[in-house]
């Protein structure tokens, strides 16, 4: 076997397959342990420190919990948290409910070729800014604006500028995130399974309804995830398009980068933190963690 | 009585590809058919389009006398055991046997005990609770079966059912089968491409090419009696001698067949005997040993090829060797003329 | 000492003279402070700058003077435009060093009443050098008005809003606080309010309710130009405080702005020298040329305020049209004006028997106040 | 499947309408840049090049986008990389622990930027001690980036099973060659296509960005948001956003072109 | 000489389950040696061990008498035919084919040589232009086999690589791989768990059960003297008499077998005649057609089921229909006395 003499790496790797996964998780988990976790604890750790508020200085010495104490006590910060969660959920239904049929159409009716460029159609918006987006539904939505220009015949009035506003650039801005994993969730659901159903009866709603939608739910939920989180840390397109409105990220970006209060903003980000942990662990065991 | 399955005229393109082309066919009630033929004949389409999963390009399909041809799969009497199964994933087995019953709103208790049924008829009664994924082959077939029989269908459409299942399963299914069709008299209509299979199962089989029938008839018309170098060569071994060779072997002309298993072999030195069979002198150049038979294949002096199965039987004393000289026997009446060309299709390369 | 070698140490002490260029200064500054001409080629005081000292510019610019702050920390900057609300608290948090204006000969134009004031000088010591200054207007659509607004009460007195509801606009900074209390000044004496930027707890309060009811009928707030600019070119918006180089750039005929009777809040920007400075020489060269008449009349033109010398006013007719616009150097109308300054638990308004609300305290208010 | 005609209609009807709302956004973007007034007003009363020309000589925005492109293929490789070497792990190693680390990789996607953001920032300055430049940019995005190659090599590597490797060991081949002959060009698209999001995410990240960049760091995000403070620079704005979308078709076409299936695209 | 392969005392556990048992097994060089067994009884588990894929849990593994117990695949001189062939889908056929010869670091123009040679030697000499996915099974096949003999190893490991193929071309392709097997004298392991398949191509069989080699032999000693009902079963169809049934039936003790094709039937009222066979009168239950066979199944008059294979050799009177009345006749010598237990396994539910 003289082969073997060449490759002595290879022989150690595939004697000891425990040395190969180190090799493979080491890099990987160093950085995800060193740079988000460690960040991630440190700042976990700042929401018990307060800050002097003329010098900004953080003070390290003393441990309290002053801070939770203020966003449990403070009723806005209950307010902000249930509109910007009620945002993030609103923004979350409506997506999945638009991505739903289009996807569906995308992967289940349209033909290959159309599905090509369907595909395409639905990710170039990605690539103009969100900023540039969202600014052009001020345009939209403002007073005169595109709504009303164009709805004038028909008496459409914008609803303005203000959390239906935020919800529906939101809406807007995250939907290609949520069609995409639906496509795709729905392009492994093998056809057979539609057409067992409605040979066994179920009309095609029906077979919708019990057979595919229970089996999309991973697909589904890996969207609402990118749909829920980047709404619910959002602070860009409330100031743009929400009227007088603030949610949680305002008030953590207005804390941590504004009013120098890291401590206060690190309490106020626990709020999001919290409910995405809860919202992956219950949504866990779904397996839509593997479908992102 | 109004035929259980009528095609007319049935034609399906694929764009450029005609899957199925101009079917005529009718299905009797209660009856066991089968479709045969090779890959892409059109089998599986034939399938779909009675089962309301394709609209036809052009033609009619009754189901008992009524026209179905635009009518959606949920509005036909007829039931599919598909060939990958297409169990539900996400639902148990008892949900996804009942799952015919819960949509046509059976009330829970009673779905819950027709599925039990089904489930013993396809002698599966304890696996209600699990998974399909926590099922082997055999048994995934048998739910889908039990999920198909449990509507009560006019007509059961399986497409290649036993396909994935190893051959041992498969021979202990084909029986049950066989067995559930009698006892339910339900209309099977039997998509397979292996020939014993539709041979030992069938009333009546259809053998397709190319999206057309190029023969309709029971399992022994089929296979005694092929139409066609074709039908012969695709069911059941055959020795196909064309034109040339028949006049060279038989003294007749036009193709000719004969199965292996109406040849014998006999000592080198033996004769006719009298008996009118004929008697051809041929060295054998390979025996394969397949446990109830001997496979031997021999060359005749004028260097055709022909193969002939010897039963192990017990009487006949087994062929020796390679090389050996030997005598092929065969009665005159066992020989198949055929019409058409001796072209054998079906061979894949 | 020669400078820059005793950088980092939040030294207090001003430097006695000048060291050797470093060839490079790294500039923290509002937008339109610092052009260089990539946005726009045709604004540039930037490369004039460069090629006469030789310092090659870097800069950032910040939203608000609370990000500023938290930028400046990081060091990376040596100068830091700040305007009064920021100044204090980069002294408090030692982020900026004492300068010896000695060594800023364009120092002397500057008008007096921008000199030694409480938010560019502590204890007797300069921490920088003026800018430019600038009120918070009032402005509003003339044609949502029978008779035009001459009052804060415009958008502060419900009744006066009522007409204007869902349309009215306000400053998004807790600093806004003390446009309430300019208004309260007026409104309610018995409060006892001196300094807008002094306000004892029970005065905070009364200013965060007269804020709350603003609240209602708010369509939004602006900490951007553009949004307010587009809000009131289309009607969104039709009351509100604004700068007067928004009102410059709205084409609408209707919208109009006034320094109303009460006076008004404003901004007068310190150039500040970090700290931390990596290369305090160019930052002195820059703090020099950017008051200079061509390059503070420059970046005060481009940015809308007034510059901070009649030198800068001279520097051409533009330049004099400027500033007859921006009531450059017109101490009567600088004095109605209540420069931003950082509000601190030491009353800035001299009364020592109360403590006062610190930032810190404005900042929660203002979350609440937005709720 | 068959569907009637008229579900087909009406999902077909519904594509069409979502689309159209979806790129009427960015027709009001395209017509805003070529309106003559600044405050982008609907309907536009005047139209100029102005901004186009504007934009054109603009220094600012081509080192916005540069230094955008530059950090957006730095993190891309990066995710690349440790993306990788996650999903072969996690792929074809069963080990304890083994679904904490795949929550550990969603993590930083799935909580919002701005905790994101504010966690890395003070990481990086309070812990790590390091100033905020372009590679504390790089950082941050390459770690909310890996999520998305490692979704993409997970997938691929579970489809294609473990055959392919074993059978190219089998014919002589040590690991690093499997690698390189086998799984590799069998990663490719998938690759392709995680990194294109990747790259899709970071180019287009501001939040995270706005607390991880340094001073001399300007991506095209941050330029963007700079100059929606300077009137006078709005409309040039609209102009790069109309020019990203016109380059879109680029990276999306190199895309197809290179897999050959849509799969890339996702 | 010592032996191609030789496995001692080999055992792989897989946590709880021991899928391999203890196996001891040596194979000669040039043998075409076979593992049968149903599903789940270590075969793969047992080819995967010797190619290197997993490390015993103990036991030791030789090739031609070299320790590679622990070694890796690519240091054995052992290739693999998998069983879904495991083409690479991003190199052309020819590059796939070559690929042994490219991590050996052959050059460029003799890998394609001898690449071309492999493909001619497996019949498909055009195809190497093409992608894995523009070939069917058949040819997928072929290319697998190509691609594993262009490295001429010692031994090809073939993990049921018919095992996807439909029968007409599976029948086909037996033939080949036998054929090939002679003409490169390779060592042959060959997994199946088609007996038919088994008997036809093997110079030995082991047959598995539950992780252990159950019987080894030739094909001819497996399907003649089964050592166990279980062998017996397992392989081929039988007639199982267990010791009650004997008694009654044959009149001795123990348990026997007797193969289907050892039985024929006569005429109800037939007698022995003095040729000492036994002729039993029973009633037929279900005739099937087979093509080339009729398998009748009957009960005896104490109601021992029988199932009896008739050749249709054309000189027989095919049986007539189910309840006739029949007599199954066969020769004492025929009847194979069986050791061990009468349980069944195999069968799968
Ligand atoms: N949806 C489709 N689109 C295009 N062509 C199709 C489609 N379905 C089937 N065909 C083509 O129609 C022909 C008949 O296919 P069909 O599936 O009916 O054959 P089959 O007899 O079932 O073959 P197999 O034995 O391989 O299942 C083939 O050439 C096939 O490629
Ligand atoms: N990687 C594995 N992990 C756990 N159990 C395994 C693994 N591989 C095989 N087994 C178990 O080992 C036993 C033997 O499996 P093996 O695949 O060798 O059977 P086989 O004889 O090849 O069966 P088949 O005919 O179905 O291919 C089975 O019970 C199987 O479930
Ligand atoms: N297109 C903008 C996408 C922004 C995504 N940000 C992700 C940050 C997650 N923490
Ligand atoms: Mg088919
Ligand atoms: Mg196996």
């Amino acid at each position: 076997m003289e082969r073997s003499d060449r490759r002595p790496v290879s022989r150690l790797l595939h004697r000891w397959p425990a040395v190969r996964l180190t090799l493979l998780l080491a890099t990987p988990l160093a950085w995800l342990l060193l740079v988000y976790v460690v960040a991630l604890a440190a700042l976990l750790v700042t929401a018990f420190w307060s800050t002097d508020s003329l010098s900004g200085e953080i003070d390290k010495s003393t441990w309290s919990l002053d801070n939770f104490r203020t966003l449990f006590e403070n009723e806005v910060y209950r307010n902000v948290t249930l509109r910007t969660v009620g945002v993030a959920a609103a923004v979350t239904v409506i997506d999945v409910a638009i991505a739903l049929p289009i996807a569906f159409y995308m992967a289940k009716m349209a033909s290959p070729r159309a599905r090509r460029w369907l595909v395409v159609a639905v990710l170039t918006p990605l690539w103009a800014s969100y900023l540039v987006k969202a600014f052009a539904w001020r345009a939209v939505l403002s007073e005169g604006g595109l709504v009303e220009w164009a709805g004038g015949v028909l008496g459409i009035e914008s609803p303005g500028y203000g959390l239906p506003a935020v919800i529906m650039t939101q809406a807007y801005i995250w939907l290609p995130y949520v069609i995409l994993p639906i496509y795709a969730g729905l392009e492994r659901v093998p056809n057979s399974l539609l057409e067992a159903a409605g040979d066994l009866g179920a009309s095609n709603g029906r077979a919708v309804r019990t057979i595919v939608l229970p089996l999309l739910l991973p697909a589904i939920i890996a969207g609402t995830i990118f749909s829920f989180s980047l709404t619910l840390g959002d602070y860009i397109t409330v100031n743009i398009v929400g009227g007088a409105n603030q949610m949680l990220g305002n008030l953590v970006y207005v804390n941590a980068g504004a009013a120098n209060n890291l401590p206060l903003a690190a309490t106020i980000a626990l709020v999001p933190i919290v409910i995405m942990l809860v919202y992956l662990a219950i949504v866990r065991r779904t397996g839509a963690l593997e479908n992102l | 009585m109004e035929p259980a399955i009528a095609l007319s005229g049935v034609t399906k393109h694929f764009g450029d590809v005609r899957a199925v082309d101009g079917v005529d066919l009718e299905i009797a009630d209660g009856e066991f058919f089968s479709m045969l033929g090779p890959s892409g004949s059109g089998k599986t389409t034939v399938l779909r389009l009675i089962a309301g999963f394709e609209r036809p390009t052009g033609g009619t399909i009754r189901l008992s006398g009524t026209d179905v041809t635009g009518a959606a799969p949920f509005e036909r009497d007829v039931n599919t055991v598909f060939q990958d199964y297409a169990l539900f994933p996400h639902m148990s087995v008892l949900d996804n046997v009942a799952y015919g019953l819960r949509v046509r709103g059976v009330a829970r208790r009673e779905r819950r005990e027709r599925a039990l049924e089904a489930l013993a008829m396809v002698r599966l009664p304890d696996v209600g609770d699990r998974r399909p994924t926590q099922l082997s082959g055999g048994q995934r077939q048998r739910i889908a079966l039990a999920r198909a029989i449990v509507v009560k269908p006019k007509v059961l459409l399986l497409d290649e059912p036993l396909g994935a299942l190893d051959l041992k399963l498969r021979e202990q299914m084909q029986v049950e089968l066989k067995q559930l069709q009698r006892q339910l008299g339900i209309t099977f209509v039997f998509v397979t491409h292996d020939q014993e299979e539709a041979l030992t199962l069938s009333d009546r089989i259809a053998v397709f090419n190319e999206g057309r029938i190029v023969q309709l008839g029971t399992p022994r018309a089929i296979y005694e009696d092929p139409v066609s170098p074709y039908v012969a060569s695709f069911v059941g071994t055959t020795n196909l001698f064309d034109d040339a060779t028949s006049q060279r072997v038989l003294g007749v002309s036009g193709s000719h067949a004969i199965r292996p298993e109406r040849l014998s072999l006999g000592p080198a030195d033996a004769t006719s005997n009298g008996t009118g069979d004929l008697v051809l002198r041929a060295k054998v150049v390979e025996v394969i040993y397949l446990g109830s038979a001997n496979r031997v294949h021999v060359r005749l002096e004028d260097g055709t090829p022909v193969v002939v199965l010897e039963q192990s039987s017990g009487s006949l004393p087994a062929p020796e060797h390679r090389g050996d000289e030997v005598t092929v026997r065969f009665a005159r009446a066992d020989v198949v003329a055929l019409a058409g060309d001796t072209e054998k299709s079906g061979d894949t390369q | 000492a020669g400078c820059g070698d005793d950088e980092g140490d939040g030294s207090t002490e001003a430097v006695e003279e000048l060291g050797e260029l470093e060839g490079e200064v790294s500039i923290l500054a509002w937008p339109g402070y610092v052009e260089d001409g990539s946005n726009d080629p045709n604004v540039d005081w930037v490369t004039p700058f460069e090629e006469e000292t030789g310092c090659e510019v870097t800069s950032k610019v910040y939203g608000t003077s609370d990000e500023a702050l938290n930028l400046a920390k990081s060091g990376d900057y040596d100068v830091i435009a700040a305007s009064g609300d920021l100044s204090l608290r980069l002294i408090a948090s030692d982020e900026a060093q004492a300068i010896n204006t000695d060594l800023v000969p364009n120092y002397e134009n500057v008008y007096d009443f921008l000199k030694d004031t409480e938010w560019n000088t502590v204890d007797g010591e300069n921490y920088g050098v003026p800018h430019g200054y600038g009120a918070n207007l009032l402005m509003y659509n003339k044609s949502a008005y029978d008779t035009p607004p001459t009052s804060w009460s415009a958008v502060f007195d419900p009744a006066e809003m009522e007409g204007v509801k869902g349309k009215v606009t306000a400053y998004d900074s807790p600093i806004y606080i003390a446009d309430a209390a300019l208004y309260l000044m007026n409104t309610q004496p018995d409060l006892g309010i001196e300094n807008p930027y002094a306000l004892d707890e029970d005065q905070l309060a009364a200013a965060v309710e007269v804020l709350k009811t603003q609240r209602e009928y708010i369509g939004e707030y602006w900490s951007d130009y553009l949004k307010e600019i587009s809000a009131f070119e289309t009607g969104d918006s039709v009351v509100g405080t604004t700068w007067q180089v928004i009102v410059n750039n709205i084409k609408n005929k209707d919208v109009e702005a006034i320094l109303p009777d009460e006076g008004a809040t404003a901004w007068n920007d310190t150039w500040m020298l970090s700290s931390q400075a990596e290369h305090p020489n160019c930052a002195y060269k820059w703090m020099d040329y950017i008051i200079s008449p061509e390059g503070n009349a420059a970046a005060t033109m481009y940015f809308g305020e007034a510059p901070n010398s009649d030198e800068a006013c001279q520097v051409s007719p533009e330049a004099e049209e400027h500033c007859k616009l921006f009531n450059a150097g017109d101490e009567e109308f600088s004095d109605k004006l209540w420069y931003w300054r950082t509000p601190i638990k030491e009353c800035l308004d001299g009364r020592t028997d109360v403590e006062c609300t610190d930032y810190a305290q404005w900042t929660e208010a203002w979350t609440e106040i937005k709720g | 499947m068959t569907f009637s005609t008229t579900t087909r209609r009406l999902l077909a009807v519904a594509t069409g309408l979502v689309l159209l709302v979806m790129y009427v956004p960015l027709l009001v973007v395209v017509a805003n840049s070529f309106n003559a007034n600044q405050a982008m007003t609907w309907p536009p009363t005047d139209l100029t090049v102005e901004w186009w020309g504007k934009a054109a000589d603009s220094a600012g925005v081509r080192e916005a986008v540069w230094t955008s492109v530059q950090v957006a293929l730095l993190a891309t490789l990066i995710a690349l990389v440790l993306g990788t070497l996650l999903g072969v792990a996690l792929s074809r190693y069963s080990f304890f622990g083994r679904s904490s680390v795949n929550l550990l990789v969603i993590l930083p996607i799935a909580l919002p930027g701005v905790v994101t953001g504010i966690a890395l920032a003070n990481g990086f300055r309070a812990i790590l001690g390091v100033d905020l430049s372009l590679w504390t940019i790089v950082v941050a995005h390459a770690t909310f980036c890996i999520v998305t190659v490692f979704n993409n090599v997970q997938a691929r590597l579970r489809r294609m099973g473990g055959n392919l490797e074993e059978a190219s060991a089998d014919l002589g081949a040590g690991v690093f060659m499997t690698f390189r002959l086998v799984t590799f060009p069998q990663l490719r698209s998938a690759l392709l296509a995680g990194g294109l999001l990747a790259f899709a995410l970071s180019f287009d990240e501001i939040i995270v960005t706005t607390f991880t960049a340094g001073g001399g760091a300007k991506t095209l995000p941050i330029w963007i948001l700079e100059n929606m403070f300077r009137p006078i620079q709005a409309p040039v704005v609209n102009v790069v956003a109309v020019m990203l979308i016109i380059l879109s078709v680029v990276p999306i076409w190199l895309a197809q072109r290179l897999s050959g299936d849509t799969d890339a695209l996702r």
